[in-house]
């Protein structure tokens, strides 16, 4: 940890020099989404102050330039996630349309009536709705596998759930309320076993942990943009060449097309084929930035701070009598989410607010698994690799006066 | 007394206070002493329903005067709902209806009245002034 | 046109001082995507380095401070088309997906086996193959309204199409190929009276003249951001509330939702019913940023004085033996389409290109219209607000060059 | 001659030309004399479609050399097939498949070769490896 040069990290962020209330930020709020470093700011502006154009198809310089660094990002993103081919890089807006993307399109070529998807009660709605309503839509049974005690998933649960008409597992990597993050190895595997596709649902994996979808095996995987440094508006799904080739296309319009006629029409190749309408070339500038900006740290350095983060923050937060941490997983990714004794989230969080630090309350976009837990959301920090200890000391500090105010 | 003379009197009130935490302090004992809400309100009919915080809200005319009670899950805003039933309870229709409630962004809890901010607060005046709307009717009906 | 502040406007421009091929770039790729002024390069950095956070549902600073300026842009875009209420501003990634998500919505919710749709011959693929990939999927006709041979629609063919089967007629505001403004008010007044909603595709309408939707009445009004001088992956659908009301949500997730239960989901009210997923705040400040740069320059300005450049280009360039005018509507837009005798569009396109002019060349995404024409494609110059008569000399001496060397 | 003694050859007559206008004056010439394609080949069957200028392409296998014929409808596009036929045509599968094709990049037509610009030229390339894969795989099995 102490060779971890968060001092210099922290400067490459802005918006951590800010004061709110009149106190330093203190940034626990990244699992909804991070800051952004002057390198992907930077390009950004650079960006549209040299290279800015619509890109595709034109001939003249800019979009020449322009569309070679898009497709250049393309290949940063195939090798971020190790993709076999820049053909299965989709971009997107983010991972909710990622996710809506393949439940539209995969449900519309493969699943019919009486035919099973399963998912877990630990899903962002994100993962979770677009299931729930596909299925609806096409008669197909909607499973959802359950959790134990620490918020660890229950995989055998979820393996008795898989059967001959199961046609898709979607699950999370990483738990966004609980921090668990999932053996989606061991799932996929087996769920292969059985013939079955796994999508993930990497939107708080692709941040924490190096992603290596080749080995992980899994057909589908998607993230955000925003939530791993890059801009808002751009978001990634990656999937086997060979799926994505039997998908139907979801957008229309743009460079998705091949040629139009007036009663048909037929669709570019792949990954053209679901990138409908003018792209974020902006965005996907400030994505090309922050892979860039995470490798020159390390995925591998990235987690292990972390890691010692959220250590740190487990020993020093079990301390304080009365809360009650919710989601102990034996693998977590960096983030603790927390209630204290019958406090409502609101109240503690109207408060540690006010003290600077930004934490987040409530269901996360997660009822379903707020409601299993019968809880009213929780309270929840987390950390990214420029939160140091220093600034957990001050979240246990504020944690204290907000106990003192409401007991 | 008027809408706008208790909220010069909140104001002022508050105006005491030159720390933040004393005015959540204050906020917080407000919340507590909420008068309770009868039981066979406090049920999914009667909740106003944000991301973060429940509010449960009742009204009833009595004598041309619109009564209301509420409670919440969460403190704060139990405080800032009493606060707006000490402005807005007793009182006549048409005054609920026309109230502005500046008196909230005066005392520097603005954020928990913001639109943007889903804690149930907005939506609750919004309630309320219904509710006046509604017995306003009826009243006119009678008429 | 004298009195234009176009020098004081073209400094704000950073890329129009940008050299390519060692000369000055003439940018006239407008259609495509306009350049940025400092103004909204500044307001994305801005965000970034002081406000960036997620939106909605957050209690903490950055999170109310920009869920605040995010809706305050709403109200900002509901001025400046004139909506009647922010319920009516949908955020979107573009004009793309605001055509597509009313295709299918729209569709979903009204469009039955031997229903119709029209829309017509000119529209750019975006709102065309959404409607008839739509009218395949649900067994409904797919007309198509024709032109005359200036460019202009034909709308006494449109209003005969209209039948007792009509659910929808999507049409362009401005034809991206031809220039062509279309008589939309008239159109509007014929199908309402006939009970059949009108969506108009305003991505070349929005930047060039005032749109008023009330005034228009249309039902529908869907425009991309990054044609607007604001940043790429954001765009805007307008609607009719009571309309909006009607349909079905699109993607699932984020704001969009209300409540989530393991076998059924309400969804939230307008407008957030329709924003599915974290939305591009820095897209949205940077519309903002935009809207209130096109305000002080006045939409009535900027229509006159590129009234002028295109009047002033219309001239000039056919005055160019062999030239070929393609749209030559009454009532167009500041665009100029044209073909040189046999001169391929890719080989004039490349010539003026090395001059340092940007230029369009090909079927800019309107098959139907180029295939109806019988030509190769066209050579496009789109002008912006910051092109000046000088830029447009140049374009016709590069055009006699190309012919020179051609013919 | 060899594939890289073409290319070298074409390098150097371009170092002739420092502006680019000369350049492109000669691809012309060059998209000019293109032998003609016969008509029959130039149909819908043997088009390379790329978004800006249609290309046309057929092969036939003589002597263990492979034929290329071309054509299209830009004439800076028929001027760098041109180009590539000379490089290319008459020459063995094998050397068709592993040719890198530098030349182009080195006069100065690199964006004409960019994947990312839709011209079929780069569609060209690939489909000319492909027909002399196919002879290859034909040699082979009739030896
Ligand atoms: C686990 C998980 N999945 C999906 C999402 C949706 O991501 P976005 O809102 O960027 O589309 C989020 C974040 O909100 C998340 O935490
Ligand atoms: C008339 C018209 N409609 C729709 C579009 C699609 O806009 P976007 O690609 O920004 O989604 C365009 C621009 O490409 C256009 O010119």
């Amino acid at each position: 940890m102490s060779n971890f040069p968060v001092d210099k990290i922290r400067s490459d962020f802005p918006i951590l020099a800010q004061q709110v209330y009149k106190r330093p930020l203190i940034y626990f709020d990244n699992a909804a989404s991070t800051q952004k470093p002057r390198q992907v700011i930077d390009a950004i502006r650079h960006y549209y102050e040299y290279d800015n154009c619509n890109i595709h198809r034109g001939v003249h310089y800019l979009s020449v330039k322009a569309t070679e660094a898009y497709e250049e990002v393309r290949r940063d993103v195939r090798e971020f996630v190790n993709a076999k081919s820049t053909r299965e890089i989709i971009f997107t807006k983010g991972a909710t349309e990622s996710l809506n993307l393949v439940a539209c399109s995969f449900g519309r070529r493969y699943v019919q009536p009486g035919d099973e998807v399963i998912t877990t009660i630990m899903e962002h709605h994100s993962n979770f709705v677009p299931w729930q309503q596909m299925c609806f839509e096409r008669g197909a049974k909607f499973r959802v596998a359950g959790i134990n005690a620490a918020g660890e998933l229950d995989v055998d649960g979820l393996k008795a759930q898989v059967n001959e008409k199961t046609r898709l597992i979607a699950l999370t990597h990483v738990s966004n309320v609980l921090g668990t993050i999932n053996p989606i190895r061991e799932i996929i595997a087996f769920a292969h076993a059985h013939n079955v596709p796994v999508l993930i649902d990497g939107a708080q994996g692709v941040s924490h942990l190096p992603v290596d979808v080749q080995e992980l095996d899994c057909d589908f995987y998607c993230f955000s943009g925003h939530k791993m440094y890059a801009p808002m508006g751009i978001g990634v799904l990656y999937g086997k060449e060979a799926l994505l080739e039997e998908l139907p296309p979801y957008q229309m319009g743009g460079e998705m097309i091949k040629d139009v006629f007036v009663d048909h029409t037929t669709f570019n190749e792949l990954p053209f084929k679901f990138e409908a309408g003018t792209p974020n070339v902006e965005g996907v500038m400030g994505l090309g930035a922050a892979i860039r900006y995470l490798k020159n740290i390390g995925m591998e350095n990235i987690a292990a701070y972390e890691a010692d983060l959220l250590k740190y923050a487990t020993v020093k937060m079990s301390e304080i009598e009365g809360i009650r941490m919710i989601g102990t997983a034996k693998h977590k990714a960096s983030l603790v989410s927390f209630l204290l004794g019958k406090i409502h989230p609101y109240d503690a969080g109207t408060i540690i607010d006010k003290l600077g630090i930004a934490v987040r309350t409530g269901h996360h976009c997660a009822m379903p698994l707020i409601e299993l837990l019968q809880i009213p959301g929780t309270v929840r920090a987390s950390f990214a690799f420029y939160n140091t200890e220093a600034e957990i000391d001050q979240l246990v500090a504020a944690i204290l006066r907000v106990k003192k105010m409401f007991e | 007394m008027l809408i706008s003379e208790i909220e010069e009197q909140i104001v002022s009130e508050f105006s005491a206070f030159d720390d933040w935490l004393d005015k959540y302090d204050m906020i917080v004992e407000m919340g507590k002493s909420l008068p309770l809400i009868d039981p066979q309100y406090k049920t999914d009919q009667f909740i106003i329903s944000g991301c973060q915080s429940k509010v449960w809200l009742h009204a009833a005319l009595k004598d041309g005067k619109v009564h209301f009670t509420a409670d919440s899950d969460a403190i704060i805003t139990k405080g800032i709902v009493s606060l707006l039933l000490r402005v807005l309870s007793e009182q006549s229709p048409d005054d609920i209806i026309s109230a502005s409630l500046g008196f909230v962004d005066r005392i520097g809890l603005k954020e928990h009245l913001s639109p943007t901010r889903s804690n149930g607060l907005t939506s609750m005046i919004k309630q309320m002034k219904l509710y006046a709307l509604v017995f306003k009717t009826k009243m006119n009906q009678k008429n």
